[in-house]
């Protein structure tokens, strides 16, 4: 555990979700998601937790973007807020 | 006290009749078969109570608890046979046997739709009905009330048209709506504070410090909880339900329904509170001036009724405070008299609502108004009628007077001199209801029966009685209550084991 | 094998599950007998683990054999309370499997094999759920129910299902993340997720089990089982959910969902944090019986203004949900609200099973889904109308029907402790229950028989179905009712049961000074 | 306030963070009118949790919860030369030199349970498009409205 | 309104939540209640985990050891949450066409599909070339990459799965770039969803297989008889290894089952 770069990679965490919630383009919206996947699999990974880095390397930035993207494509791209 | 005695006989004697619905539903095309199985379910049912009353006489008791006993603090069901649940459990009992056969003639002379589901739910309402008179605890009590209430919910909306569904509404409203937001919290409240709801022994509530509020509280919340008693202002629903078929109106809102109310209110005054800390409390006199005031209400209205059925229903209304009042009274007299009175008034009642259909059957006729001169054509019935209207108003020779003998003697033991001048008022009022029945029914002259007399043709052409099947009925049970004028001893035994046995001390 | 009882009442569902979705794709008759086997199985196992717990006491069980340390596996218990409720799982279960049976040519039919492995995965969410003894063990299962509870729901062929089912799947993952954040304070604090230990742990150091640590873990774990059993005002969801989705699986998770998250609200009360908590935070638990009032209201008012039948049995779901929650947290000095609310738990497994199977039974056989669609019931088919009639009643709470005696010890509880507004809620809604159940008596009973004794026209998602399946559908239908009935008559040797396991549980005296 | 950032904050920065991050998505799952949005937000919510839960197990100064082969050896050999049994000072391995590995076990079954819901989501996302032509929430229940009868 | 309401509640939940973390143990706090247990309950089970993970599963990654064996219970409902995805994916969005239905639907797929739609028949252009050529060579190596990691759980980090994942992840490149068809070709529908049941199966039963020596469910140790392993250690060590085959198995076919029904809406014709 390296604290000032936890705390670095925290603060980016934060600021990944905003913009993933802000983001009026689902399709941008996910890959800002994708994005927050993979640096919270860089905090587990710095927190020396390597399983859950790596489970959440291919979950939460790979196949949950991928399956997002999916519906995306298949519904509306657009979203109100 | 007594020594209790095991037996499984109050058990038999309730399901006797429960068993009895199986078969009534297999035989539901074979109408005879059908009516057989009701009548010898009465007689086991009655065997089975006549084989306790000895015991009973004997001053026992005749235990049952089923689903553990209450070491653990939870309430088992127990029946438990006692001298008061022995009165009511002999007068259901010994009436159903007639009711029925009158059932069978008045159903058939009418040509009645779904005769089936009558007899079913009549046999699980008198089930119902012993259940109560042979509760051991309050529990037990309440389930079976609550049976009740329900089981004669289809027999008065028997008709199934407009008003029967109103009558079947507000019967319900008022009995199972007071039975749920009375009754349960404050038999809830009764095991709280003594942590028993058993009958047996002493008073339930004996030995616990209530408070004048509190007493008051919970002897409200019981009389009119089990508001199949009609203590006014919740009386309503016995009028209304006066829609049913006749049998129904007069096992049930004459004898089985109406009793059971007086007969928990009875179990109230003697069982829960214990006629000592009702006294003590001075909470009585409450009690006392509600019945006195039911009474004399109840009456005057009967006056003014030209149906003859709702005229009954407010003078059962009117008697059944006579038990209350009288139970209420605390005296000795008194509470034996309001216990007789329960099978007296039972008899007679029971012969009025009988002849009531009878007219019906034979002419149609609803209306006191309409009976003009129908004594000449059907004077079995009338003379029934007589009978019982005297037997219900308390004159010798018949059972009545017995019952309002003692209880007036019990006012005046107590010093009430007001209510014992309600008990001989409304003594007055029922004779002035009844007697112009009699009177129109022999006297007055019928319109259109003066043709057949001025060709001086013999009015025994006119001859119309009900069917057999209805007339031996109502005969019997007016014969019976001359005859308990003469041989109250069993009812007057009965009710001292109560006094004697159940209360503290004479 | 029976000394592996508890564990294959589990397992036994999850092996259906897995052979139906394996070899019933190839053959859809295969589907039923496969479901009908492993619950039957599991069914016998919770008598067997009844009968134990009856005779020698509560049973643990240590998967893995990691007994000890203790806490370093994880522990099955079972006791007075859940395994009465496996049984409880287990026939509710089997009625309702029985009804939904599904037959070739009913549309989506390719789809049923894939209903049965939702079914029966959903059974073994329910039972891990009741018998496990591990806080975070609850969660997983509790994912496991939800996530087949959505998928269920979502089968329905109505729109609206999908939609139920989305907000249900929000609400339901919002609120099972709750439960998680509550068990990662309670794990934060004592560092053990075994509910004995951590019991023990919070008895040996008082200093943790009042620090505000323990106190947010037991907040949070509250709010998540109040939202999975849409406690008031976290109810919205329920209505819709459960009343859009096919009857077959209504029939499952109405009478049950619901009440193994109150049971787990009272497991985590009493074998976690200890009874203290509502008796040493008074205020807290006024708030909370307050917050159960509240839900009575709602539910019977919502009820009230209900023309649907299905939408009104859901609303009453929400009233019986205050009854327990209400009941639990009396904390009255005999354990009697406690007693009530579990026995309730039972009770209202089996009557809201017999209502919801009755309802099913008048969308299918006679397309009844509104009330005055049920006009002359009781003479177009005498023994649904009296089954119904048995469920209504034992939902008023009339004696002997079980409804009443719950209520019995629950008011007995609450006059205890003095919470006479509970009382006032608990009675006016039973007067409510009884306005609504004999409206629609009057209208089965006084109401003409429609001319045409056809069914109406089927409503959408519940196909009219050939006259041979409704044995299929009105037997589990009468047996229910019968249970519900016997469930009352005999309540004597539950109660006793259940008074056991509290006692020895919350260590009062039994009864009576 | 520097002193207040070093004695409060800094301390516990992975728990405030995660309060932020939960805050963050449980707004986006309840207040979010598009439900790709909503479904955003409640997977970022989940990733708090994880987030609270792995910082319980670490350790200063510790690392990967892995057990080389060679000291496992000698702990094996350590028992089975008797000695002291576990805990003992003697005992080669030092739990301090390793994070918490129970966190990382319930958190990679929250991370599974947290995909399998979000496929399901997806998926019902896509039948509720089919039937009815949006993701907004607010559409959607209007449309529900008019179609009010259909039970 | 909606967002009134939810800023409220999200803003009294994060203020309960902070009022407790003031008090929370030290962050890295090696002697943290959940680091080092608490006096009045039994050993921290962490500290047990780490001392005697080695000693009795022989297995180094002690977090592999606990999730497939002291926790295995969990992880075997966390693998049937997998399979009820899958499945409920399935019941949700499988739409299964009769012929009759055939051109009706299919112009309402057209009229209804997002704007990025392309299906297989307009894909053989040029950029199949090069996407083609890197999948021929990165599948493969993704595929080998997840067995590795399936098999390799052991000593390092991985296990059933991540390995899974990654599989199945290959599978969906295969969709992606050679379209769906062929990935289903090498896939079938009722292969996987036989396969994702099977993978649970293998899991339970092999936690069963104890019962019938007489010891509690998923107790691996009772297969040392039956696997030739001296002592118990190892045959935890294999049952481990057995019990992850099965989550990879179940995760593989999932992951693809997910991709392809929500990739085609239920359809498993056209794809992205």
């Amino acid at each position: 555990m390296i604290l000032p770069l936890d705390i670095i990679l925290l603060i980016f965490l934060v600021i990944a979700a905003v913009l993933a919630l802000k983001l009026r383009d689902l399709l941008s919206a996910t890959m800002v998601f994708s994005i927050y996947g993979f640096l919270i699999c860089l905090i587990w990974a710095e927190m020396g937790a390597v399983d859950v880095a790596f489970t959440e390397a291919t979950v939460g930035a790979g196949i949950s973007g991928a399956l997002m993207i999916a519906t995306i494509f298949k519904t509306a791209r657009k979203s109100s807020d | 006290m007594e020594n209790s005695i095991h037996s499984y006989l109050p058990l038999w004697a309730c399901l006797s009749s429960l068993a009895a619905v199986p078969l009534i539903l297999l035989f539901r095309r074979e109408t005879f078969l059908r009516e057989a199985v009701t009548i010898l379910a009465g007689i086991a049912k009655l065997s089975f109570v006549l084989a306790m009353l000895p015991i009973i006489l004997q001053g026992n008791m005749i235990e049952l608890t089923l689903f553990g006993d209450g070491s653990d603090g939870l309430v088992p069901i127990v029946f438990r046979v006692d001298g008061l649940g022995m009165v009511f459990a002999l007068v259901a009992s010994i009436l159903w046997i007639p009711t029925s056969i009158y059932s069978i003639g008045y159903m058939r002379g009418l040509k009645e739709h779904s005769q089936t589901r009558f007899y079913v739910f009549f046999a699980v309402s008198l089930f119902a009905t012993l259940g109560v008179a042979f509760a051991g605890n309050l529990l037990t009590l309440y389930v079976f009330y609550e049976i009740l209430s329900l089981s004669t919910w289809p027999l008065v909306t028997h008709h199934q048209d407009a008003e029967a569904r109103r009558g079947g509404r507000s019967y319900l409203v008022h009995l199972l709506g007071t039975s749920i937001a009375f009754v349960i919290p404050a038999m809830i409240y009764v095991w709280v504070k003594s942590g028993t709801l058993d009958f047996g022994g002493q008073a339930i509530l004996a030995d616990t410090d209530l408070s004048y509020v509190q007493g008051l509280a919970l002897l409200l919340a019981f009389a009119f909880g089990f508001s199949k008693g009609a203590l006014m202002p919740l009386h309503s629903w016995l009028p209304s339900a006066m829609v049913a078929p006749t049998p129904v109106s007069a096992l049930l809102h004459a004898v089985a329904v109406v009793k059971v109310g007086v007969f928990c209110i009875i179990r109230t005054v003697l069982n829960i509170f214990g006629m000592d800390l009702l006294g003590g409390l001075g909470i009585d006199l409450v009690l006392c001036w509600i019945a006195a005031i039911t009474l004399v209400t109840a009456s005057l209205i009967a006056l003014t009724q030209d149906n003859l059925k709702r005229m009954l229903a407010f003078s059962t209304i009117g008697q059944l405070s006579y038990i209350i009042l009288g139970i209420a009274l605390l005296t000795e007299h008194a509470a034996l008299g309001s216990i007789l009175h329960i099978a007296m008034h039972a008899f007679g009642k029971i012969t009025l609502f009988f002849c009531a259909g009878a007219i019906f059957v034979a002419t149609g006729k609803k209306q006191i108004s309409e009976l003009n001169g129908l004594g000449r054509r059907m004077p079995i019935t009338f003379a029934a009628f007589a009978i019982g209207a005297a037997s219900v108003t308390g004159l010798p020779p018949m059972g009545g007077f017995l019952s309002k003998l003692y209880l007036v003697w019990g006012a005046a033991e107590a010093h009430q001199i007001a209510l014992l001048c309600a008990f001989l008022i409304s003594a007055v009022l029922n004779g002035a209801y009844f007697f112009p029945v009699v009177y129109r029914a022999f006297f007055l002259p019928e319109p259109e029966m003066d043709a057949i007399h001025a060709d001086g043709s013999c009015c025994v052409s006119g001859w119309r009685e009900a069917p057999l099947l209805c007339v031996l009925p109502l005969a019997f049970t007016a014969i019976g209550s001359i005859l308990l004028f003469f041989f109250p001893s069993t009812f007057y035994d009965l009710a001292s084991i109560v006094l004697h046995g159940g209360v503290a001390n004479p | 094998m029976s000394e592996h009882l508890p564990v294959i009442v589990v397992l036994a569902p999850l092996f259906g599950a897995v052979i139906v979705g394996f070899f019933g794709s190839r053959d859809r008759r295969l589907c039923f007998p496969i479901a009908l086997t492993a619950l039957a199985l599991s069914f016998i196992c919770s008598i067997g683990v009844v009968h134990h717990v009856a005779t020698v006491g509560a049973w643990d069980y240590f998967v893995g054999g990691w007994e000890s340390p203790h806490g370093v596996g994880i522990q099955l218990r079972a006791d007075g309370v859940n395994s009465l409720l496996l049984l409880a799982i287990a026939v509710v279960a089997l009625l309702a499997l029985v009804y939904s049976i599904r037959q070739d040519g009913e549309k989506d039919a390719e789809k049923s094999p894939f209903f049965y492995v939702l079914f029966l995965l959903l059974c073994v969410g329910l039972f891990g759920i009741t018998i496990t003894g591990d806080a975070f063990n609850v969660y997983v299962l509790i994912e496991i129910t939800a996530l087949t509870s959505y998928g269920l729901v979502a089968m329905g062929s109505s729109r609206r299902s999908r939609v139920a089912a989305f907000q249900y799947l929000v609400i339901g993952t919002v609120g099972a993340s709750f439960y998680l954040i509550g068990v990662g304070y309670l794990y934060l604090a004592v560092g053990s997720l075994n509910m004995a230990d951590i019991r023990a742990i919070l008895a040996a150091n008082p200093e943790i089990a009042n620090s505000r640590i323990v106190g947010t873990a037991l907040v949070f774990i509250l709010l998540g089982v109040w939202t999975k059993m849409s406690l008031f005002p976290l109810h919205g969801w329920l209505p819709n959910a459960y009343s859009y989705c096919p009857s077959g699986s209504a029939n499952l998770m109405a009478p049950l969902v619901t009440k193994v998250s109150v049971y787990v609200m009272i497991r985590i009360l009493f074998s976690v944090f200890g009874l203290g908590v509502i008796t040493e935070n008074p205020g807290w638990s006024e708030l909370v019986v307050l917050i159960a009032v509240g839900s009575i209201v709602a539910g019977s008012v919502m009820a009230l203004t209900q023309r649907e039948i299905k939408k009104m049995l859901c609303c009453l779901i929400v009233a019986e949900v205050g009854y327990m929650v209400g009941g639990t947290w009396l904390g009255d000095a005999g354990r009697w609200g406690l007693t009530g609310s579990m026995y309730h738990i039972l009770a209202d497994a089996m009557m809201t099973s017999c209502l919801f199977l009755a309802a099913g039974v008048f969308a299918k056989q006679f397309g009844a889904t509104r009330l005055e669609h049920l006009s002359g019931l009781f003479r177009r088919s005498p023994w649904v109308a009296g089954a119904f009639t048995l469920g209504g009643l034992a939902m008023i709470g009339v004696p002997p029907m079980c409804g009443f005696f719950s209520k019995f010890y629950l008011i007995r509880g609450a006059i205890e402790s003095g919470h006479w507004l509970y009382i006032v809620a608990l009675l006016g809604s039973s007067l409510v229950n009884a306005i609504l159940f004999f409206r629609i008596f009057e209208i089965a009973y006084f109401g003409e028989v429609p001319e045409s004794s056809e069914p109406f026209e089927p409503s959408e998602g519940e196909g009219a179905t050939p006259r041979r399946y409704a044995v299929w559908r009105t037997a589990p239908l009468l047996i229910a009712a019968a249970l519900t009935l016997l469930l009352g008559i005999f309540n004597r040797p539950v109660i006793d049961l259940i008074r056991g396991t509290v006692v020895e549980n919350t260590g009062i005296v039994s009864m009576e000074e | 306030m520097m002193e207040w950032m070093k004695t409060t904050i800094v301390p516990h920065f992975n728990f405030w963070i995660y309060v932020v991050i939960m805050m963050l998505g449980l707004w986006a799952a309840i207040g979010k009118n598009n439900l790709i949005k909503k479904l955003i937000g409640l997977s970022i919510f989940q990733t708090a949790i994880l987030l609270l839960y792995v910082s319980m197990g670490v350790k200063e100064g510790a690392s990967i919860p892995i057990v080389d082969e060679t000291m496992g050896e000698a702990a094996v050999d350590f028992m089975a030369q008797g000695g002291g049994g576990a805990g003992a000072t003697a005992f080669p391995i030092n739990p301090d030199l390793f994070a918490n590995p129970l966190p990382h076990v319930l958190m990679l079954t929250a991370i599974v349970v947290g995909v399998a819901t979000l496929g399901v989501a997806l998926a019902l996302c896509q039948v509720i498009f089919r039937d009815f032509g949006t993701l907004e929430e607010p559409e959607i229940l209007n449309q529900i409205k008019t179609i009010q009868d259909d039970v | 309104m909606q967002k009134l309401f939810a800023t409220i509640a999200v803003i009294i939940t994060g203020a309960i939540l902070l009022n407790a973390v003031e008090d929370f143990p030290r962050f890295g706090d090696p002697h943290s209640p959940p680091n080092s247990g608490v006096s009045g309950g039994s050993v921290s089970s962490s500290v047990h985990y780490l001392q005697n993970t080695y000693l009795d599963t022989r297995v180094p990654n002690v977090v592999t050891a606990v999730l497939a064996d002291y926790r295995g219970y969990d992880t075997l409902f966390e693998t049937a949450v997998i399979l009820t995805a899958g499945i409920a994916v399935f019941a949700i969005l499988r739409v299964v066409r009769r012929e009759d239905e055939e051109e009706s639907a299919g112009s309402e797929e057209k009229a209804c599909s997002g704007e990025f739609s392309t299906s297989d028949s307009d894909g053989e252009g040029r950029h199949r070339v090069v996407v083609g050529t890197t999948c021929r060579v990165v599948v493969p190596l993704a595929q080998l990459f997840g067995f590795y990691i399936i098999a390799h759980g052991h000593p390092s980090p991985g296990g059933g799965f991540q390995g899974g994942v990654v599989l199945g992840t290959s599978f969906i490149l295969i969709a992606l770039a050679a379209g769906l068809g062929s990935a289903l070709g090498r896939l079938r529908e009722d292969m996987y969803l036989r396969l994702a049941c099977l993978g649970v199966f293998i899991y339970a039963g092999i936690g069963l297989l104890s019962l019938f020596f007489r010891r509690n469910f998923l107790d691996y140790g009772a297969l040392s008889g039956l696997l030739q392993t001296g002592g118990e250690e190892m045959a935890r060590s294999h049952g481990i290894f057995g019990v992850e085959l099965g989550v990879a198995m179940t995760v593989t076919t999932v992951m693809f089952a997910l991709f392809a029904n929500l990739s085609t809406r239920g359809e498993l014709k056209g794809g992205l």
